[in-house]
């Protein structure tokens, strides 16, 4: 996994909120890295700061109560979080772009879909409005909405257009990567479909690099390239897809996997994990997973495992394959 | 603005609490619309500042018999609108009048047959019983002469079209805030001193003195007790207080237990301190009253014997009627800020001879309605003399026939008080009439059906450079006597 | 196994809207047997709900009977039905608007006792309570719980005890786990599937979300626009789906597993507006094998083969 | 159902005994008791119904003693807020006029509460031409400024403290019916409505058991922001002369009664207007913080 | 829109003849008699009857509801005042110009005052600047506004003398009622904006106009403001509207002649012509002001524009 033309890499990322119960450590000491044209899905359940990761890379965490407190974030070499408010404005939305998790509410109810595409392109691209608004009606044209349609309001739109403008807003200044945080959670399957072929076609169009963030496996396996699982906030596992889906290594992994109904076999039972989420001001010390996990031993109550690449590029956060670190390494 | 050093200036700015409702003579009574009514009308007869009977329009009259005047009008004047003064337009004034509900009282008397245009200037009014007091009334603002073409012509907007013969015609009307008079040139008198004044509302009696102190009126009407001294004791203002025709009264509902015993409604009289309340709650402004009508109405009698403050007194009285413990009942006021303090501290004096009181305080409306329907245990009212005729300050009050809404809201009878204001009325005879005013207002003294206020009192708030103004007791005051003072 | 315990003939519901009336179920036709579950599955806004809430009669139909044990439960008064509510229940999609905020873990469960009168005495509902409570693996010491304090796995738990309390033998689930986490998704299809082995209970399970419900389901039915589209065994539906819409829903879902070549169908559009729907075949505008008379003619539910229905002119030889 | 999952196993909290019941009202105490200013609110009215409790404890005198002698004396040892006209202890004054401020606010949003919410109740849960027909009539109400219906009513009714409180009652039902209609429409269709209806509730105990507790949020707040707004109405109905029975200390009768005075007794105004002033603040703070309260949603 | 508008236009009419008759009803169980009142303390009952009768106050209720009713729909005629015998509608225009220019001030100030306010307050939630004007907004709603005024007139008019206490000639006269009014209205918008540009930034679409790499200050005065207009304009309206209707108690303290006062004055005196024309009128641009905030909706939120059918 080690290419030259890395994009994206990420350091020790933590996040931390501020809350009325306490600190939630949303992100906690995150790494992970993305070459040009790569795609990473970043896995996990509700609160397991997913999006968190996403607005910490676009330096928009809302602060109070978001903090980064730790960390590298190096877009093609630079450290964002050491770049001016200025600077970022100026990536934002032109080098790195993404889109949102909920299309009902992600786009501005008060301004046409066209402005709202112009906006991000007289902003970054050197041009006037008219040439602005042609250019936004080319982009509605891409994603497959006529462009006449440009001066309509998002209410009028469906859950599924609506989508598809957002992702024309992330893409209009062709960025070099883009972030979809769950862009698909809130469609249906037919039309979440359609915006999964659209995005993948953009994408090999573009030759853009992405960061597909979700909870379903399956999406995972039909886009991505690499994949992060994250539980609160904290990298069990990283690894290619293949290597992931042929051989998922943490408990976390193997419940995720063993939790989802399957379309193509029958299978008696689910093998859910048991137990739920922890809150999230109360983390039980050692491995966050421990208190839900089939294998746990003791040192996972005390300690908090290290990473551990256990192949070449599958790296898995989890006391059980420390000594194989060793072996592996040394092989 | 009023600033100019000395000199004439060219618009007087006069502040009265209200804006006249209407310009109609027939139309309203009011004291804010009379006294505008007084620059633009005049009347036969004029009553001096002394209430003595003067020459107006009618340059002379005599009696012809018990029942008949003769009125001589003066020649050639003229009304605003050019007309001409004639008979017609005074019996065509005085028909109306007796339409009017709101000044019908005042003409009542007149017996509409009786009116006789006897030549273009001569003209005679007789009325259906003798009534003396009629000369009075026809110096009432009420019965200033209209114009007949102009009121025909205006039709219901007349009240905003007034056509009169005095000094100043109508100008300009923002209805509900200030109304302006110009000086009328033609006039048949001696013209005004000044071209032009505004009448304007202000109806914070507070800011009516603010503005005068700061310069942007020149007269202002009804200060505020509270006030008294500021002006009084302020460099560039002059204050004149003189006594008028008002009284205010605390009544008793003489039908009522335990009112309908004169020796609770004599024991209330003692039980209170009227001079306290007086100069609590008007800073000691007009005077105490000893009778129902004050000292400015002729033939008020001066003599009467007042009750004093003297608990024990009306605590013997009280024990006498059987309330030793005293007993509880209601004082009914309107919502008028002098009548609920003064009810505020009869409430608290009372107390003190074992009376417990209830105060009422009812909206005008429906205060006038309830005391004239006798739903009322204790009362505080007022009442104004415009005739400056003791007819007119006695009569409707006290007379049996004239119980409730007529103005007898005490339900107070008396034979004999009945027998001497009808004797009054009818005759000619001014040594007759007093008498028998005297006689009734001592009964009415010490049968209490009132407890006697105060006799109230004009103020008016000038600018030290007003000259010539004069108040005039029965409230609507002259301006056209009015000068600014020169300079020296 | 075979006797039929619900069986819904020509139910309609149309809303009133500005706009005119809205076909949220229009004219579905279907049974189920005791014991089995069906699942009803289609996108949102399909009327998939409606059809349940019409089914259990918590709200009026416009059209249609509903037959509970063979008697029509639509014909019967306010007592009876109050009477046949004990054998229907429902769960909901939504752990978070289906809990009263202001009513402790112990008042939602005890409410169906309590206004069902089942119990006498306080103390036996409290048992029933706690029972109820080990049932569904909510910890005793939650039972005063109010549920903002619970997860949505826990309200969801809180939810299932409520419908079981009154041990109906018939249960709509509305979505229960679509708005669950996987992980807590799959506790959850355990445990009903345990109470529906031990109970003998009947299920219709409504979900947008095709693995689980074939996961879960005997029988499907697959509903587009108010109508019924697909209706069949699981097995038979999955291996070959008859109904362009089946097929393309089908492979739609992305497969959490990589080397199976998956062809997406792509639908072109949205589902349109179920206010004055299309003559025809509502699925016309999206369907690739559209032919002219599918916009004519809306095509009936017929049985293709034996407890196989398919709506659709491609199928229909006559 | 040996392979039953309890998910309480995971819980790090597990004490094993049952959790206290306290519903949400305990945590909304907790969050606004987290708001300083919402406790400085909630300290203001607590001193004021202190005072209306104790008033004849707290007041050196009763409120209607006079002292004509001694009128208009500014601030002293003996008067701390000195006297007025009457020579009356404004501070006495000031002290019982919390009672009838009290009173009035209360009961004027108490009055408007139960009338405004039984219509809105009445006319969200059954809609249709009920729901038409009543809020079209709340929409005349509206039409008619508030004061001038105070006025109309006060004036039909007569003065007098009650009829006050229903001038200014009446006059602020249309707002609380729109609430509760509002918080009604939205809640009839939640699923737990739907819920208990399925486990065979009548409309009655819907209404009674899973609505109106659910409506109470807004009501609270719109209720602590109503008694501020009645106390002001009502002062300024007193104000101008439609008030309180005389020689009741209203605050703001006393200040009608003041302005007379301002100028040479500025005591006379200063001491009823800051109480009015302190007791809106106060209530304003309150209904705030019970707003963030109620609402996390609102939460900074 | 305009078939909205036409609608609402229409809805009016209910509305209006539901106000008149309610304060019609109102006046009538008021005891006092107008022509009692009009005549004052000092008249003999057969005036007041004589009155009564020209009036036409004998006749039931219902008689006297429907030719007052009749008269407006039918003739376009209000009536005349009992008091002045002036058409109402006169009476109620020549005091309009002045509630309308104070009213109008009044917002004027405060919108000018509250809306930045607001704004700056909400983007800097929790600071010094937010924190004072928050106090200050809370005092400015707690203030009564009659005192306010007294005090207002007690500093600039009486002591330091630089303005005039009454009367509405010249603008020097509308500063202290425009204050007066305005510091309350300034207060409540204020307050409303501060609440709903909070609430606004917190969305989604916020966050992607950040996302954009907007300037902050575009991201809250082009992407939030608009979106935070619905409840301020809303405020704005119903303050408008209930000035209009008569900042009664500041056009007593400072005698100026507005449609509030004559309102009063004429419950007082019973003058029901003019009582009902006053609310009428004030009913009716308070409908007025309602429409014009609802369509002002549809220009900021196309949302609720497809609403309007
Ligand atoms: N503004 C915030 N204030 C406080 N805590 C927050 C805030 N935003 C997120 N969190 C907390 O941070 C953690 C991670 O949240 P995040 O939104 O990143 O999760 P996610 O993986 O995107 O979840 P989902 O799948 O629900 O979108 C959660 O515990 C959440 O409660
Ligand atoms: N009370 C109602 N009034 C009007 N229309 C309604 C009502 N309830 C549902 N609808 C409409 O009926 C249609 C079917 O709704 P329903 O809730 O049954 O769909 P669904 O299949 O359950 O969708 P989802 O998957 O989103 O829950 C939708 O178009 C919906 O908007
Ligand atoms: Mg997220
Ligand atoms: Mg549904």
């Amino acid at each position: 996994m080690k290419k030259n033309n890395e994009l994206l890499k990420i350091k020790n990322l933590s996040i931390e909120y501020k809350t009325d119960d306490g600190i939630v450590k949303a992100v906690d000491n995150m790494s992970f890295d993305i070459g040009v044209g790569e795609t990473l899905g970043i896995v996990g359940e509700t609160g397991a700061g997913k999006t968190t990761t996403a607005l910490g890379i676009m330096r928009l965490v809302p602060n109070p109560p978001g903090k980064i407190v730790n960390g590298e974030i190096n877009f093609r070499g630079e450290n964002l979080l050491k770049k001016s408010e200025e600077d970022m404005r100026n990536i934002r939305g032109n080098k790195i772009s993404m889109i949102f998790q909920d299309p009902m509410t992600s786009l501005n109810p008060v301004m046409t879909t066209e402005d709202q595409i112009a906006e991000v392109i007289i902003l970054h691209q050197n041009v006037g409005k008219k040439e602005a608004s042609e250019k936004a009606k080319a982009m509605l044209e891409t994603v497959g909405i006529p462009a006449e349609r440009g001066k309509d309001y998002p209410h009028q739109f469906s859950g599924g257009m609506r989508q598809r403008i957002v992702i024309a807003i992330a893409l209009a200044c062709n960025p070099q990567l883009l972030i979809a945080d769950e862009p698909t959670t809130a469609l249906d399957v037919t039309i979440q479909a359609q915006v999964l072929k659209l995005m993948k076609n953009l994408k090999e169009e573009f030759k853009t690099s992405m960061i597909m963030i979700t909870h379903d496996l399956g999406i995972v396996a039909n886009i991505c390239d690499k994949v992060a699982i994250i539980y609160t906030g904290y990298t069990v596992e990283y690894a290619t897809k293949r290597e992931l889906y042929t051989n998922p290594l943490h408990p976390y992994t193997q419940g995720l996997f063993g939790s989802i109904p399957s379309i193509d076999e029958d299978e008696a039972r689910l093998k859910p994990i048991k137990g739920l989420m922890p809150e999230p001001t109360e983390i039980p010390n050692g491995c966050p997973f421990n208190p839900r996990c089939q294998k746990v031993m003791p040192i996972c109550l005390k300690e908090l495992p290290n990473r551990v690449e256990v192949k070449d590029g599958h790296f898995v956060n989890c006391h059980l394959y420390k000594d194989k670190d060793q072996s592996m390494g040394g092989a | 603005g009023c600033d100019e050093a000395g000199g004439q200036i060219d618009n007087l700015v006069v502040a009265q609490g209200s804006d006249a409702d209407s310009l109609d003579p027939h139309a309203t009574n009011d004291q804010p619309s009379s006294r505008v009514k007084k620059q633009i009308y005049e009347t036969l007869i004029t009553q001096d500042e002394n209430m003595e009977l003067q020459p107006g329009l009618a340059e002379s009259w005599e009696q012809i018999d018990e029942l008949t005047f003769e009125f001589k009008l003066k020649e050639g004047v003229l009304f605003h609108n050019g007309e001409e003064l004639k008979a017609s337009d005074v019996e065509f004034t005085l028909l109306r009048a007796l339409e009017s509900a709101h000044v019908g009282h005042i003409v009542g008397a007149i017996d509409p047959d009786g009116i006789e245009v006897i030549d273009d200037y001569t003209i005679r009014i007789a009325t259906s019983e003798p009534f003396a007091p009629l000369l009075a009334h026809l110096a009432h603002t009420a019965t200033s002469i209209l114009n007949e073409k102009a009121v025909t012509e205006a039709g219901e907007d007349y009240f905003r079209n007034p056509v009169g013969t005095g000094p100043y015609k109508f100008s300009s009307w923002e209805m509900g805030n200030e109304i302006e008079l110009v000086r009328f040139d033609d006039y048949h008198g001696e013209p005004a001193h000044i071209p032009m004044i505004t009448f304007r509302n202000i109806q914070e009696d507070g800011n009516r003195t603010i503005e005068l102190e700061t310069g942007e009126v020149h007269i202002a009407y009804d200060i505020l007790p509270q006030d008294i001294n500021r002006i009084e004791e302020h460099e560039n203002l002059t204050l004149l207080r003189d006594l008028n025709f008002s009284t205010v009264y605390l009544g008793f509902n003489c039908e009522k237990e335990p009112f309908d015993d004169v020796r609770v409604r004599q024991a209330i009289n003692y039980a209170i301190d009227v001079e306290s309340i007086i100069d609590a709650v008007m800073e000691g402004s007009g005077e105490v009253a000893t009778g129902p009508i004050g000292p400015e109405v002729w033939a008020a009698n001066m003599d009467l014997d007042p009750y004093g403050y003297d608990v024990e007194k009306a605590k013997e009285l009280l024990a006498d009627a059987g309330y030793e413990d005293g007993f509880s009942t209601t004082l009914w006021t309107n919502d008028n800020q002098l009548r609920q303090d003064i009810a505020t501290i009869v409430e608290e004096q009372l107390l003190e001879v074992g009376i417990e009181i209830d105060i009422e305080v009812l909206e005008f409306g429906a205060y006038l309605e309830a005391t004239a329907d006798g739903e009322h245990d204790m009362f505080i009212l007022g009442w104004v003399t415009v005739t400056g005729d003791p007819d007119y300050g006695l009569y409707s009050l006290f007379h049996s026939e004239e119980f409730g809404e007529a103005g007898n809201r005490t339900f107070y009878a008396n034979d004999r008080v009945d027998e001497l204001l009808d004797k009054a009325r009818r005759s000619a005879e001014p040594d007759v009439r007093e008498a028998a005013y005297m006689e009734a207002q001592e009964i009415i003294r010490d049968e209490a059906p009132w407890l006697f206020l105060n006799t109230g009192e004009d103020r008016t708030g000038l600018r030290s450079d007003i000259r010539g103004f004069v108040n005039h007791p029965a409230g609507h005051h002259a301006l056209w006597t009015v000068y600014v003072e020169e300079d020296e | 196994m075979s006797e039929k315990i619900i069986e819904v003939r020509g139910l309609k519901k149309y809303f009133k809207t500005n706009k005119g009336p809205l076909h949220a179920v229009d004219d579905i036709n279907f049974y189920i047997k005791k014991g089995e579950t069906l699942g009803l599955v289609g996108e949102s806004g399909c009327g998939k709900s409606t059809a349940g809430r019409v089914l259990l009669r918590l709200i009026p139909p416009t059209e249609g009977e509903v037959f509970f044990e063979g008697e029509n439960i639509l014909d019967f008064n306010r007592r009876k039905m109050r009477k046949a509510r004990r054998d229907m229940q429902i769960i909901f999609q939504d752990p978070y608007s289906s809990l009263n905020p202001r009513m402790s873990v112990e008042e939602v469960i005890s409410e169906p006792l309590y206004i069902n009168k089942i119990y006498k005495k306080k103390n036996e509902i409290a048992e029933r309570v706690k029972e109820l409570m080990d049932t569904v693996g909510l910890s005793q010491r939650l039972v005063n719980a109010y549920p903002h304090e619970l997860d949505g796995g826990r309200r969801q738990r809180v939810g299932i005890a409520r419908a079981l309390a009154l041990k109906p033998k018939f249960i709509v689930q509305d979505e229960p786990v679509s708005s669950l986490d996987v992980s807590i998704q799959a506790q959850i299809l355990n445990l009903m599937e345990d109470i529906q082995d031990e109970m003998g209970l009947t299920y219709l399970f409504i979900s947008h979300d095709l693995s689980v419900v074939k996961h879960v389901s005997d029988r499907i039915a697959v509903m587009y626009l108010g109508k019924i589209v697909e209706l069949g065994d699981y097995n038979s539906m999955f291996k070959n789906p008859l109904h362009p819409y089946t097929q393309a829903l089908l492979s739609a879902i992305p497969i959490p597993k990589i080397d199976v070549e998956q062809e997406m169908i792509i639908l072109e559009g949205d589902v349109p507006s179920p206010v004055n729907p299309p003559e025809g075949c509502r699925f016309y505008g999206r369907c690739r094998h559209r032919m002219d008379i599918c916009n004519q003619k809306n095509p009936e539910l017929f049985e293709i083969e034996k407890e196989r229905f398919v709506s659709c002119h491609l199928h229909n030889k006559n | 159902m040996s392979t039953q999952i309890n998910p309480d196993k995971g819980k790090t909290n597990i004490n094993g005994k049952p959790k206290k019941k306290r519903g949400q009202w305990y945590e909304v105490w907790k969050r606004l008791s987290k708001n300083k200013a919402a406790i400085v609110g909630a300290i203001i009215i607590g001193a004021l119904i202190f005072t209306a409790i104790f008033a004849p404890l707290i007041a050196p005198q009763h409120y209607r003693t006079q002292d004509l002698e001694n009128r208009q004396q500014p601030p002293s040892r003996e008067h701390i807020f000195g006297t007025d006209n009457f020579g009356r202890c404004i501070f006495s004054r000031v002290v019982y006029g919390s009672r009838i401020s009290i009173q009035v606010g209360f009961v004027a949003v108490g009055f408007a509460i139960v009338v405004g919410g039984l219509l809105g109740a009445i006319s969200g849960y059954y809609s249709g031409h009920v729901d038409n027909v009543i809020m079209r009539l709340m929409d005349i109400l509206l039409a008619i400024p508030g004061i001038l219906l105070a006025i109309a009513i006060a004036a039909a009714l007569g003065p007098g403290l009650v009829n006050v409180m229903i001038a200014v009652g009446i006059g602020s039902v249309p707002r609380y019916a729109r609430i509760v209609r509002a918080s009604v429409l939205s809640l009839r269709d939640q699923e737990f409505v739907e819920a208990a209806r399925a486990v065979g509730a009548n409309d009655l105990r819907i209404i009674i058991k899973h609505i109106l507790p659910n409506c109470l949020a807004p009501i609270i707040v719109q209720g602590t922001l109503g008694v501020a707004e009645a106390i002001l109405s009502a002062a300024g109905l007193s104000f101008l002369g439609l008030g309180i029975e005389l020689p009741k200390p209203e605050w703001g009768a006393m200040l009608s009664e003041a302005r007379h005075y301002i100028r040479d007794s500025w005591h006379m105004s200063i001491f009823p207007g800051l109480a009015i002033m302190v007791t809106i603040f106060g209530l304003n703070l309150l209904g705030d913080g019970l707003r963030d309260a109620l609402d996390p949603r609102l939460k900074g | 829109m305009y078939r909205y508008i036409i609608r609402r236009i229409l809805l009016l009419i209910p509305v209006l003849i539901g106000v008149s008759f309610i304060v019609f009803s109102l006046m009538y169980i008021t005891p006092g008699c107008p022509a009692a009142i009009t005549l004052g303390e000092q008249a003999t009952s057969r005036e007041i009857e004589q009155l009564r009768a020209q009036m036409g106050l004998n006749d039931p209720f219902l008689l006297q509801y429907w030719r007052f009713i009749s008269d407006i729909i039918i003739r376009q005629d209000f009536g005349r005042s009992y008091a002045t015998n002036a058409p109402v509608l006169d009476e109620i225009l020549s005091r309009f110009p002045t509630t309308l220019t104070l009213a109008a001030t009044g917002v004027l100030v405060a919108v000018v005052i509250g809306i930045p306010v607001g704004i700056i307050s909400a983007t800097k939630q929790y600071s010094l600047f937010d924190n004072v004007a928050m106090v200050f907004a809370l005092i400015g709603v707690s203030m009564p506004n009659f005192w306010q005024g007294l005090l207002l007139i007690l500093i600039f008019a009486v002591g330091l003398g630089v303005l005039p206490s009454s009367g509405y000639s010249t603008p020097m006269h509308m500063i202290l009622p425009a204050i007066t009014i305005g510091t309350s209205s300034a207060a409540m918008i204020t307050r409303m904006t501060r609440s709903s540009m909070l609430e606004v930034i917190k969305q989604d679409y916020i966050r992607t106009a950040r996302a954009k790499g907007q300037k902050e200050s575009v991201v809250i005065y082009k992407h939030a403001l608009k979106n935070a207009l619905i409840p301020i304009v809303t405020v704005v309206g119903l303050q408008f509207g209930y000035l209009l209707g008569g900042a009664v108690l500041t056009e007593r303290v400072f005698s100026i002649n507005g449609l509030g006062g004559v309102m009063i004055a004429s419950i007082s005196t019973r003058d029901y012509p003019l009582v009902q024309g006053a609310v009428l009128f004030i009913a009716f641009t308070f409908c007025i002001i309602n429409l014009l905030v609802d369509i002002l909706y549809a220009y900021i939120d196309p949302r609720i524009k497809s609403q309007y059918k």
